[in-house]
């Protein structure tokens, strides 16, 4: 057994112990919790396969989106119903286990035979590595996010936008629910505010500025303001409020727009559409994209359409 | 970059846009902005329509990138024919959305912009022509419809659009495995790629069983029939017309493009499923007692029809199929637009309140009539026409249990349309029925009565379509 | 000589006036009576001008033929010949008559726009297959029967009319099926299935001999089920709830007509009767239109109750026209499509008196039909005319067609179909001599006047429509040998066939 | 070698999650086994493909981020519809026949039944 295989083998053990506690665990938060440590250990695995880009997003989103998502959706419900909030226990049933485990064996059995079958790698991404070059670009996954299937990150914005929008048929309807810690005004409180705030800022700025030659981007940088964004709301700082702002509206759509201008400018040059233009280009799409996924993340966060300063 | 394909990038730009200026304006003025995007993009399919009639195909890629490292769009003429229904239908339903979702509603801001995105959603999966671009198109269509369904703020809306955002997750995590698979081994997310010499069944198998699941084909079609029938009217009729058969274009682009020869077990196999959604939908649609769900299990039922094209793949075939989809997907739309302004005066869509309806809603009477005749396939309809088209493939084929099938199909059909008539027109109206709510405007009915009508009337000339689907199968066109 | 663009308009113009009468209905609604009136007379005239127009013409040898290319490789083709315009002159004139008696029969009951806008279109659909030129033209306006007939046979709304609905759809929808399939085949194997006197399938035996047995069995079958053969006729007698006017036109003449007509474009115009005996099939016709026969009017027997009682002997009757048709040869071919319309005449008469009765005098049974003679003499004048029409006495139709046949038989050769029809002939009296006993020689029994009370107009409307048709089955039998009779065109049309 | 581990790890993730899915009633637990089936996938695609000089395929790895991506909104979309089911319906369960014992209250009261039933 070399070194590294024995490392691999023991995440690959800590990875599955937090995903049997997450899907057969007794209580519901704990399942939660249990999930956001899933998430943190899923992005070491990212970093040990060689995908730090995957490791930011996966720790970022995955962990700490979702889970923050999860537990104040879990608060909302307590807050309806205390009682009902988590009241299913799992039923255990033999035949899910036995469908379960169909399932893996199935999930196996490809994973398996596909690796087996060939080695030579994609031609696709060959050809990301040649002609990132000429495109001047040095992380090629931002190369292909933004530059060769630009389309799709588009796409994704808008899915990203949907969902808000989607949330918003529900929210309007729904009463105000305020998710703050009580001791708002504990100096230490007030004080972890005024250091973390500007030191994500930075990270986040970093993580923009670099993303096109390493690992980085938008998405990382978005995912790490969004989770300021949380830090604010929790800490009362910032308060939701339920009209919505046009400033508000116009950083929501602004990822989608900057990309579809990405889209259609080239083709008022007569180029084809989304022809490269350039990084000047691609850093005015990704800064807008960040403020569009903080902006939007957050809101999904506070459950209303748009936020307001909190009294000091 | 030829004008035929900027005209591509206007079908998903124009909704696109639309979307985001809506969703910047307030309220009041968003409804507007989206009946203008909403009657602007479908003023580009007469061009297109024309580019696809000279050149079988309109082919566009992002950036200049080739396939394998680009994404590529290519519009052929099955494409084109469900544009055309999701013109038709949108345009249609239209009337009945500005009624039901007016401003001061508070689903209805969010609505305006949700409807747009989804004609986005749409457009793009018919476009498509990259394995991983459609599955973002199908997600995107996806989250939009169940963001529509729940707007209707019952407990069985949502419930269903829980239902059916779960196993629509599902479905597309089957899907991404497939093109995972696809892509480890060829290299390359392009729909069609020349040269490889089979698919592995397995990423075949994957692929298809997560399009299934979208396209609510009969043994994964749990979702469908309380999606349908609990959303606000527009959004079922658009669902109906569309969002399914969007899936389905690109179950057969997968089937007939990307798998070179697929096995023809396989064909029989998935023919064999269509047989069972059609009798089973048929069936469950004649025990239903809510009209919404009647018209949803009819959905069912020709969806397991048009699925019976995989093992009689010929050309002929294929144009009757293609023709089907159109035929039936007007006719759907027309029937979910009227039930809805049923739903509206009758307080509720269970047959029980259905007696003496001509008498108070003859418009929509008559248009359940018409569309229910081009849903049997009787002969002056858009639908005989396709069934037509189909039977004398089965019979070119010698697929004898095929022919008996599609032919039973009409039968069945007839069944439960003629249920809801007899219902509807001949039964004695009850003393009156609790109390009637007051009338939507007469352009909601007249809106279903010309997509009705229009459903009949393509079957009396059918050259255009035919010629524009008899350009090839999407495999056979290069 | 009329223009070749005329020759073009007219087939398709006989069929869409009925459909434009149809619209106007429809869309002028419940509460325009006159308009509704105006607007039927007129359709009715306008449609026997135009087929007498055409009937002329086609007398003169000009041709009409109207294409219009439904798919490739497949027309929609309307063209008027001799024995499409024989089916065509029959409901016309019927149509005319039956919108007149309707106009005064459903005087005070609802849903009348309804009514007669699916009226008008059941016509248009039985012009259609008068006029069809191929099979493929034929099938469409038999399926449009269908859908027309279908609201017709329910219009009362009550629990029995959609009991009949039903049954009449499993039917009928089931032999549409069945015709769908043989129709598919048969454009498979003979491409476009354009009518030619004499049939056009004869090259195609030798290789496709057994499936065209099995096409020409489903053809039939599938007509059969309208025309009324033994095993599919359930539909028929539990139609019989539909109000008077609907089973006068439709279950006398244009729907179990247009079963009849299917069969005889089959056996004349797409196989011939030369192919047909080759196959095999012509004894299995005969066999099952001389059962049919029999059968039909020993049901007829059993029945008390009036109209169902004219209905079985409806089925029985029409199977005549199969067998006339089966027989083949000039005479019993000539026979056979002359009693299309005799039979035609007869039927209707029978139906408008017994509608008479039922509205007026509520009689449903047999047995309520004592002594109306002395009440309603006129009413049961017709009534005894066409019934002794139907039994075959000279001079009357009936008698003109049976000769017909019974000739053709013997000419055929064919002993047995003679002992067929004689013992239908008694069959016949044995079921329609009672009615006609009970109605002049039985003294009149404890009847209450009908609650409705009928106008004056509408009551003359009524009994004049019932002589009408009857002085029509006396005038085309004592005039049966006029060049413009039935009989003569009919023994043209069958010169074309056999000579 | 280090790939076939990670095949393994991501099948056991795979079936814990379809067990998952399958055993629990709440939406909130089906929302966690779906994200674990999602993360498993997401393992898969960068796995199975052939790694490029060392480093994993460039183009599976833009996949499964815009799959993370995809896949928290489609979360945080699916939480919102659960808490508005939860508050209109009184349990965040979308089994129509899930016997309200289960849930430790009385039967649905009469008129959330027929909210449930003819609801428009």
């Amino acid at each position: 057994m070399s070194a590294p295989l024995a490392v691999d083998v023991l995440l690959g053990l800590i990875l599955v112990g937090l995903a049997a506690q997450v899907a057969i665990g007794e209580h519901l938060f704990r399942a939660i919790v249990f999930y956001v440590a899933f998430g943190l250990s899923m992005s070491v695995i990212w970093a040990r396969l060689g995908a730090p880009d995957l490791a930011l997003a996966d720790a970022a989103i995955g962990a700490g989106l979702t889970g923050a998502l999860m537990m104040v959706a879990f608060r909302r419900l307590v807050e309806i119903d205390p009682k009902q909030a988590q009241a299913q226990g799992t039923r255990s049933s033999a035949l899910a286990v036995l469908i379960g485990v169909l399932a893996a064996g199935m999930v196996a059995t490809i994973g398996l035979t596909a690796l087996t079958l060939e080695q030579q790698p994609g031609r696709a991404g060959l050809q990301v590595m040649e002609t990132l070059g000429d495109t001047g670009l040095g992380n090629p996954i931002t190369g292909v996010l933004l530059v060769f299937r630009g389309f799709d990150t588009l796409i994704e914005m808008t899915v990203l936008l949907t969902a808000f929008v989607g949330s918003r048929v529900m929210t309007t309807r729904s009463r105000f629910y305020v998710a703050t810690i009580a001791g708002f005004q504990l100096p230490l409180v007030r004080t972890l505010v005024a250091v973390i705030l500007p030191l994500a800022a930075l990270i986040a700025m970093h993580l923009l500025w670099i993303g096109s030659d390493q690992p980085g981007g938008a998405f990382q940088a978005g995912s790490v303001l969004a989770g300021a964004g949380v830090l604010l709301l929790l800490t009362g700082t910032l308060l939701p409020a339920s009209k919505s702002r046009a400033l508000v509206r116009l950083a929501l759509v602004a990822g989608v727009a900057s990309l579809c201008v990405l889209v259609l400018a080239p083709m008022l040059r007569g180029q084809v559409a989304m022809a490269y233009l350039g990084r000047g280009s691609l850093l005015f799409a990704e800064a807008l994209m960040m403020v569009s996924i903080a902006t939007s993340l957050t809101l999904l966060f506070a459950g209303r359409p748009s936020l307001k300063v909190g009294r000091p | 970059m030829t004008p035929a394909a900027q005209l591509l990038i206007g079908l998903v730009f124009v909704p696109l846009s639309t979307a985001l200026v809506a969703v910047l304006l307030p309220p009041r003025r968003r409804r507007w902005a989206v009946v203008l995007g909403g009657l602007a993009w479908p003023c580009l399919l007469v061009p297109l329509s024309m580019a696809v009639a000279r050149e079988q195909s309109v082919v566009m890629v992002f950036g200049g990138w080739a396939p394998p490292l680009g994404i590529g769009w290519r519009l052929d003429a099955l494409g084109l024919v469900v544009l055309w229904v999701h013109a038709l239908a949108g345009i249609a339903a239209l009337p009945s959305a500005w009624r039901r979702f007016d401003p001061d509603l508070p689903e209805s801001g969010p609505f305006w912009s949700l409807w747009m995105i989804l004609a986005t959603g749409v457009n793009l999966a018919l476009l498509a022509a990259d394995l991983f671009n459609l599955y973002v198109a199908l997600e995107l269509t996806t989250l939009a419809a169940v963001a529509l369904i729940a707007t209707d703020d019952g407990i069985a809306a949502l419930a269903a659009a829980m239902r059916y955002l779960l196993l629509a997750v599902l479905g597309s995590l089957m899907y991404v495995l497939g093109v995972g698979l696809v892509y480890a081994q060829t290299g390359s997310l392009a729909m069609h790629q020349p040269g490889i010499e089979a698919l592995n069944n397995v990423a075949l198998v994957l692929m298809l069983t997560g399009l299934m699941v979208k396209a609510a084909i009969f043994p994964l079609h749990v979702w469908l029939p309380h999606a349908y029938s609990n959303a606000p009217g527009p959004v079922a009729a658009i669902m109906a017309a569309v969002v399914g058969k969007a899936a389905l274009v690109a179950f057969w682009r997968i089937w007939f493009e990307t798998a070179e020869a697929p096995p023809a077990q396989l064909a029989d196999f998935l023919g064999l499923i269509g047989a069972a959604a059609l009798v089973y939908g048929a069936i469950a649609a004649y025990l239903q007692p809510r009209l919404k769900m009647v018209i949803a299990y009819s959905s069912i039922s020709h969806f397991g029809f048009l699925l019976l094209l995989l093992p009689l793949a010929s050309q002929q075939a294929f144009q009757g199929a293609g023709f089907h989809l159109l035929a039936h997907g007007l006719a759907k739309a027309a029937m979910f637009l009227a039930a809805a302004n049923i739903v509206v005066v009758l307080g509720s869509d269970s047959i029980r309140h259905l007696p003496g309806l001509d008498k108070r809603m003859p418009l929509e009477a008559f248009t359940l009539a018409l569309a229910g005749v081009t849903l049997i396939g009787l002969p002056p309809s858009g639908g005989f026409t396709g069934k037509w088209m189909l039977l004398s493939a089965a019979w070119e084929t010698g697929g004898w249990f095929w022919l008996v099938l599609i032919v039973l199909s009409g039968l069945m059909s007839a069944a439960y349309v003629f249920r809801i008539l007899a219902l509807t027109c001949f039964h004695p109206a009850r003393r009156a029925v609790h109390h009637l709510h007051p009338r939507p405007p007469k352009i909601t009915s007249l809106a279903a009565l010309t997509l009705a009508l229009l459903a009949v009337v393509i079957g009396l000339y059918p050259h255009p379509v035919l010629d524009l689907l008899g350009a090839g199968m999407p495999g056979m066109v290069r | 000589m009329i223009s070749p663009w005329t020759t073009q308009i007219l087939p398709p113009a006989v069929v869409l006036v009925s459909t434009l009468a149809a619209i106007v209905i429809f869309v002028a609604g419940e509460a325009r009576q006159r308009l509704r009136i105006w607007v039927n007379l007129t359709a009715a005239l306008l449609k026997l001008l135009l087929v007498v127009w055409i009937g002329l013409e086609v007398l003169a040898g000009t041709t009409f033929m109207f294409r219009f290319e439904l798919l490739p490789g497949l027309e929609l083709i309307l063209h008027a010949d001799a024995l499409s315009i024989l089916f065509a002159s029959l409901s016309a004139v019927l149509w005319l008559v039956t919108t007149v008696y309707a106009i005064a029969y459903l005087e005070h009951s609802p849903n009348r726009a309804r009514f007669f806008g699916f009226f008008s279109l059941c016509v248009s659909a039985t012009m259609g297959i008068a006029m069809a030129g191929n099979l493929l033209t034929l099938f469409l306006f038999y399926e449009l029967l269908t859908l027309t007939t279908w609201p017709l046979v329910v219009h009362n709304g009550t629990p029995e009319a959609l009991a009949a609905g039903r049954s009449y759809l499993r039917y009928t929808l089931t032999g549409g099926v069945v015709l769908l399939t043989a129709l598919v085949w048969l454009y498979g194997l003979a491409g476009n299935a354009v009518f030619t006197p004499g049939g056009f399938l004869a090259p195609l035996a030798a290789a496709h001999g057994d499936a065209l047995t099995l096409i020409f069995v489903m053809l039939v079958a599938g007509f059969g089920v309208k025309a009324g053969l033994i095993p599919l006729h359930g539909w028929l007698p539990k139609a019989m709830v539909a109000p008077a006017p609907v089973s006068a036109l439709l279950h006398a003449v244009a729907v179990v007509k247009a079963g009849a007509f299917g069969i005889i474009r089959t056996v004349e115009d797409v196989y011939g009767l030369e192919l047909v005996a080759e196959l095999g099939m012509r004894l299995p016709l005969i066999t099952v239109a001389s059962w049919t026969i029999v059968i039909g009017s020993l049901l007829a027997l059993r029945e008390h109750h009036l109209k169902r009682r004219l209905a079985y002997s409806t089925v029985s009757q029409v199977s005549y026209i199969v067998l006339g048709i089966a027989v083949g040869g000039l005479l019993a071919t000539s026979g056979g499509m002359v009693h299309l319309v005799h039979q035609g005449l007869m039927k209707i008469t029978l139906f408008f008196c017994a509608g008479i009765f039922g509205l007026l005098l509520g009689v449903k049974r047999i047995d309520q039909l004592d002594g109306l003679g002395r009440r309603m003499p006129w009413v049961s004048g017709a009534f005894t005319v066409a019934a002794l029409g139907m039994i075959g006495l000279p001079p009357l139709v009936g008698f003109i067609s049976k000769w017909y046949l019974a000739s053709g038989a013997l000419a055929a050769g064919m002993p047995l179909v003679l002992a067929v029809l004689i013992t239908s002939a008694l069959l016949n009296a044995a079921y329609f001599l009672p009615l006609v006993r009970r109605l002049w020689l039985n003294p009149p029994g404890t009847l209450v006047e009908a609650p409705i009370e009928i106008g004056r107009l509408p009551r003359l409307a009524l009994m004049s429509s019932a002589v009408a048709t009857a002085a029509l089955v006396v005038v085309l039998g004592v005039l049966a040998a006029h060049p413009l009779s039935p009989l003569n065109w009919v023994v043209k049309i069958a010169q074309g066939y056999a000579p | 070698m280090t790939s076939a581990v990670f095949v393994l790890v991501a099948a056991a993730i795979f079936g814990l999650g379809v067990h998952g899915l399958l055993v629990s009633a709440h939406i909130m637990r089906k929302l966690l086994a779906l994200n674990l089936m999602l993360s498993a996938l997401f393992l898969l695609l960068i796995v199975v493909p052939a790694t490029i000089d060392g480093r994993p395929d460039p183009v599976p790895q833009a996949l499964v981020l815009t799959g993370i991506v995809i896949a928290v909104s489609t979360t945080a979309f699916a939480l919102a519809l659960m808490v508005r089911l939860f508050r209109k319906q009184g349990h965040a369960s979308i089994h129509p026949d899930i016997d309200p014992r289960l849930l430790g209250r009385k039967a649905p009261s009469k008129a959330n039944k027929t909210a449930q039933g003819d609801d428009r």
